[in-house]
């Protein structure tokens, strides 16, 4: 049984498996599955000042080895959830992180403020990386001056373990991670999806009703790898890496390419049962290749020069 | 209701025709309570453009075996799969998921489906023949070839066919089948599955007659477990999850204009 | 039997269907299986200007619907492709293209030059994205200024049809397109490849001997359907789709986008006669939706505002 | 060589033990030439993680019957389809690729072949035979499980094995058999195929004593077809594609540190 703790600025996780924002609920629609106290911490859906409707309808659409999604960041706001879901979830024993989106900088210092005030959360990540609304999400992600504003922001008003979801939509994400390092972001996430389009031939219409949505799953894991490489090169704080994890071999690809810790998102929808696998699956490996701790491994892949 | 995530085997592989099976499949384990209207998601294994579970009504289920069935159309890749799965197989599911229709107490039910929307109206009528409601059957088709099972439904309740072309049954669409008005019977509630445009035609008739309607809807998902939002439908209060807070809806919460 | 006869700059193809370059060899990899001279045209493995050795083995890793290769542009130099493929290919009866590649101007401007004066090649495809050598390449595709660059000097030399190739690995693929087009690029292509990774977690080693590779497959379509679509609304010139078209339902989605042909690439080496197939599907689509030509369905996705 | 792209029918299913298969193929159109060396591409259908075609080296060549096998162990998730498909399927090659052994016009060669390697050496043993040369064969191995159709290559040759542990043959590795070293017999040409450790043990023992030698090389492949450069091996001339310049060397060509 080797050591999976692992440390995130002063947050402690039992290990280094976390459920991505969007595709785990509240971790609510999960328990019937499996303890999900047994993760390392689960990020819960987006939440947004206001009440947001999403989306219209189709807001899917399956691709090789993947899916595009359209959501649209729909929630019922920060005060619903402060108010009807936060007495739900506090009782969590693992780390419960909020996933805090918007469309102007002052959206999201109105959510960070809120959630600062929540015992129970003890961290948020900051979606400055959604593809799928309008307006704000995608775009303060993809130049270094507005994630490194919008991140400035949300320090100031947010003082505990704060985490910035980048965009894989970006010539250089190494830059991106190093702007908001430089702003005092405790943590990088990436990647949240790509942006991709499906297309229904036979009708000549496109299938979501955005057009354009964000693709993840495996089809995207060779790319979400080389982004986290890139970035453990690039700054000192710790990564969350994620993007196509479908098993514990994904994750562990992960922890030698330089993440700290893993979320895993479309995978929880073929296997709900999935993150625990994961957890089980590193700790085996872990034994079977004789490492005492998950931080044997961390970065450690073996490159020639 | 607990969801369970458990290995069926693959009992009877019942090809109808070469569009539509029903996959009799079975449990080692008790079956949990499984409500008419309740879906499963499938696990396709080994497709590379199958890569979410499928999603397919209960057709019926056997308490005493321990058998769930589902009836399949194929409508691309997965389904198809499926259709050619062979009996000792395995096939994982998630079950049950969604709500599933409201049984009354006592009276009659009018149940109306086309194309595999018959698919849920088996458990259905054998759900509400137990509860001491009358359930008539309309099965509606293109010609006679698409009409099944006529056997396995008037164990449950009574059926009455319509095609298109007059095959089999009366000649017409099923809002048309002439035991919608016949002065005998006052239906309760009415409820259909099948294509929209006939989902549509069936809750204007009964908003018409001022009869209450459930109707069972499709929608793409990815979870089936309401964790994605991606299966969202337009009601009264707002975007609601088909997965979740349906399939079953009452046309009063829809935003149908009918 | 539809007109699929489509027109770039003054150029003519009898059908839109092209093979991409680095997967069809110099065509003749593929005599064996098909006549290759019922293919709109044959995009021919990158030439530069010195003799290339390549990266060290190995080059190659499969994933999820992908893969990713790390080959670096092998090639004999500009002079042998002139004196000794060359001959061996000009006989094609459709337009063989030749794929420029370099890492500094010079090299680009010296192989132009030569592509120039060979009567057979009637176009060449710059390529200015790939991810695989350590010097120029895609590095040249990633900011709007040096794209521009590059254009400029090829356009004073090149007098034929220039199509420049684009990396996807960018913010905005539309404003390097324009900044291309700007220069007097007739058509542009994409999307070359993803920049990607791939681990062995046993042997906790990069598979690939560059570490990062190109990601190309049917896991990249949905991305590069989106940049096509977003192109199409930037520029007037005409636009060469590609990226993980394995059929022709494939190909009909790149034209809805806006392409105006279509390149095929790792789906030769599943199916060495995938191209010809996906001519015929074309066809067919077009008689079953009664278009008369190919240029019908150009651009035509039905988008509601 | 001309390649074709056939659909073959799976004749037999011979599982050697649960890590090892040789299919048995059949054409329906007549063979074209192949030579001892050469190998096929397989298509192993509907599998996400088998994106890609799959090398096998021909095992055997039946021109009357036009039937072709593999020899196929399991590395992963498509040699693991293929040792399950079931007789009667379909399987899509492309071949003959790459060149073949170099067969001389007489005197006698030596085989030494280990783990899945020694699947191109009974095609060759059978082809050296019926060019009058006599081919002895070691067939090597970590122990007696790993020792397959001994039967089969002693109706070309004669056989040698050597195991790790002793358990069937001689005790120790492939390059330390008796006969290599066999006063009576003048091996003109040393071919192997194998684990890459084994081919170079091989290597270095036919330099020394001043033997022709040939090795087959696997290496990670797209095409097979020389149109994607992924396959490279580092030579003497630079790098050279082991799909088209191969999968063949003879071991002065390589720049192996032996
Ligand atoms: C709650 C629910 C209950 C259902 N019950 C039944 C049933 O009892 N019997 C039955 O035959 N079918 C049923 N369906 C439809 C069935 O899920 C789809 O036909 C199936 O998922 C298609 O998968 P495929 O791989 O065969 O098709 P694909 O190749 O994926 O797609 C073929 C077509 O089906 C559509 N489609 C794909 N996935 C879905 C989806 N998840 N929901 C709706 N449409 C989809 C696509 O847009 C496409 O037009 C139900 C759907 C839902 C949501
Ligand atoms: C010319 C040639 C001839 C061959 N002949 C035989 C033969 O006669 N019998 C036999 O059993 N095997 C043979 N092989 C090896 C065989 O191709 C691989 O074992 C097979 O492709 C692995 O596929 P997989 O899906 O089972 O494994 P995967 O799950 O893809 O991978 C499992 C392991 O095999 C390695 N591998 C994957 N693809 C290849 C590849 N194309 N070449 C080499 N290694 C690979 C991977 O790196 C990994 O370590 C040959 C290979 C070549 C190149
Ligand atoms: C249906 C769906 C909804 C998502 N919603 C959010 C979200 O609200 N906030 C967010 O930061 N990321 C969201 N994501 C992105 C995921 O958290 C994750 O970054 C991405 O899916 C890549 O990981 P994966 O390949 O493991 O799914 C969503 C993804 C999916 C598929
Ligand atoms: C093995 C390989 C070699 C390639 N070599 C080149 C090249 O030399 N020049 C180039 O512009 N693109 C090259 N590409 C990129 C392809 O032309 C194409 O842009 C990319 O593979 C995406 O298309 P696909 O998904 O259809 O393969 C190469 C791709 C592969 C897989
Ligand atoms: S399918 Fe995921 S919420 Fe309904
Ligand atoms: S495998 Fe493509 S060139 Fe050898």
């Amino acid at each position: 049984m080797a050591d999976l703790k692992i440390k995130i600025n002063q947050l402690e996780f039992k290990n280094p498996v976390l459920t991505a924002s969007g595709t785990f609920g509240y971790g609510l629609e999960f328990d019937d599955f499996f303890d999900v106290n047994l993760l390392g911490g689960i990020l819960v859906k987006a939440t947004t000042n206001a009440k947001r409707e999403g989306n219209p309808y189709p807001r899917m659409a399956e691709t090789a080895s993947g899916m595009l999604n359209a959501v649209g960041l729909q929630n019922k706001g920060v005060d619903y959830f402060v108010n009807e879901i936060y007495p739900l979830i506090k009782g969590y024993q693992t780390n419960v992180i909020a996933n805090v989106s918007g469309s102007t900088i002052e959206d999201y210092i109105v959510v960070a403020e809120k959630m600062n005030e929540l015992e129970n959360i003890p961290a948020i990540e900051l979606n400055i990386s959604c593809p799928n609304v309008k307006q704000g999400g995608m775009a303060f992600g993809t130049s270094c001056a507005s994630a490194q504003e919008v991140t400035k922001a949300i320090r100031k008003v947010y003082s505990k373990t704060l985490i910035v979801k980048l965009s894989p939509n970006v010539t250089n994400i190494a830059e991106i991670a190093k702007a908001v390092e430089s702003e005092g972001a405790d943590s990088v996430s990436l990647i949240n999806t790509l942006l991709g389009m499906a297309i229904n031939a036979e009708t000549r219409k496109p299938i979501l009703s955005t057009v354009t949505g964000g693709l993840s799953g495996p089809a995207i894991k060779p790319i979400a790898l080389r982004m986290v490489w890139q970035v453990s090169k690039a700054v000192n704080i710790p990564i969350i890496g994620l993007g196509g994890i479908m098993n514990a071999t994904d994750a562990i690809e992960f922890f030698l390419a330089g993440a700290t810790a893993i979320q895993i998102g479309t995978a929880n929808f073929i296997d709900p049962t999935v993150s625990l696998k994961v957890v089980n699956g590193i700790n085996e490996y872990l034994d079977r290749h004789k490492f005492a701790s998950i931080n044997d491994i961390i970065g450690k892949l073996e490159v020639k020069n | 209701m607990k969801k369970y995530i458990i290995d069926f085997k693959v009992l009877e592989n019942k090809k109808l025709n070469d569009q539509n099976t029903i996959l009799v499949l079975q449990s080692d384990e008790k079956l949990p309570e499984i409500l008419a209207g309740q879906f499963v998601e499938v696990l396709v294994e080994d497709s590379p453009s199958t890569f979410l579970r499928r999603p397919f009504s209960v057709h019926n289920v056997d308490f005493h075996e321990n058998t769930l069935s589902l009836f399949i159309k194929i409508a691309g890749i997965g389904s198809k799969k499926l259709t050619n799965i062979e009996v000792g197989e395995n096939l994982n599911l998630i079950f049950p998921l969604g709500n599933g229709f409201s049984i009354p107490n006592e009276g009659s039910a009018l149940l109306i489906g086309g194309g595999c929307g018959i698919g849920p109206l088996l458990f259905l009528a054998k759900c509400l023949m137990e509860n001491n409601v009358e359930p008539h059957i309309i099965l509606g088709g293109r010609s006679k070839e698409d009409i099944f099972e006529v056997h396995e439904y008037s164990k449950y309740g009574t059926v009455h066919i319509t095609t298109d072309d007059g095959s089999l049954g009366e000649k017409g669409f099923v809002t048309k089948h002439t035991i919608i008005d016949d002065p005998d019977i006052k239906f309760d509630i009415i409820y259909t599955c099948g294509p929209e445009i006939m989902m549509k035609a069936v809750a204007k008739m009964a908003k018409s007659k001022g009869i209450e309607c459930e109707v069972s809807l499709e929608n793409t998902m990815a979870c089936g477990i309401g964790a994605c939002l991606c299966c969202v439908t337009e009601t009264i209060d707002g975007n609601k999850c088909v997965c979740t807070e349906g399939p079953v809806f009452n046309i009063n919460d829809l935003k149908w204009q009918i």
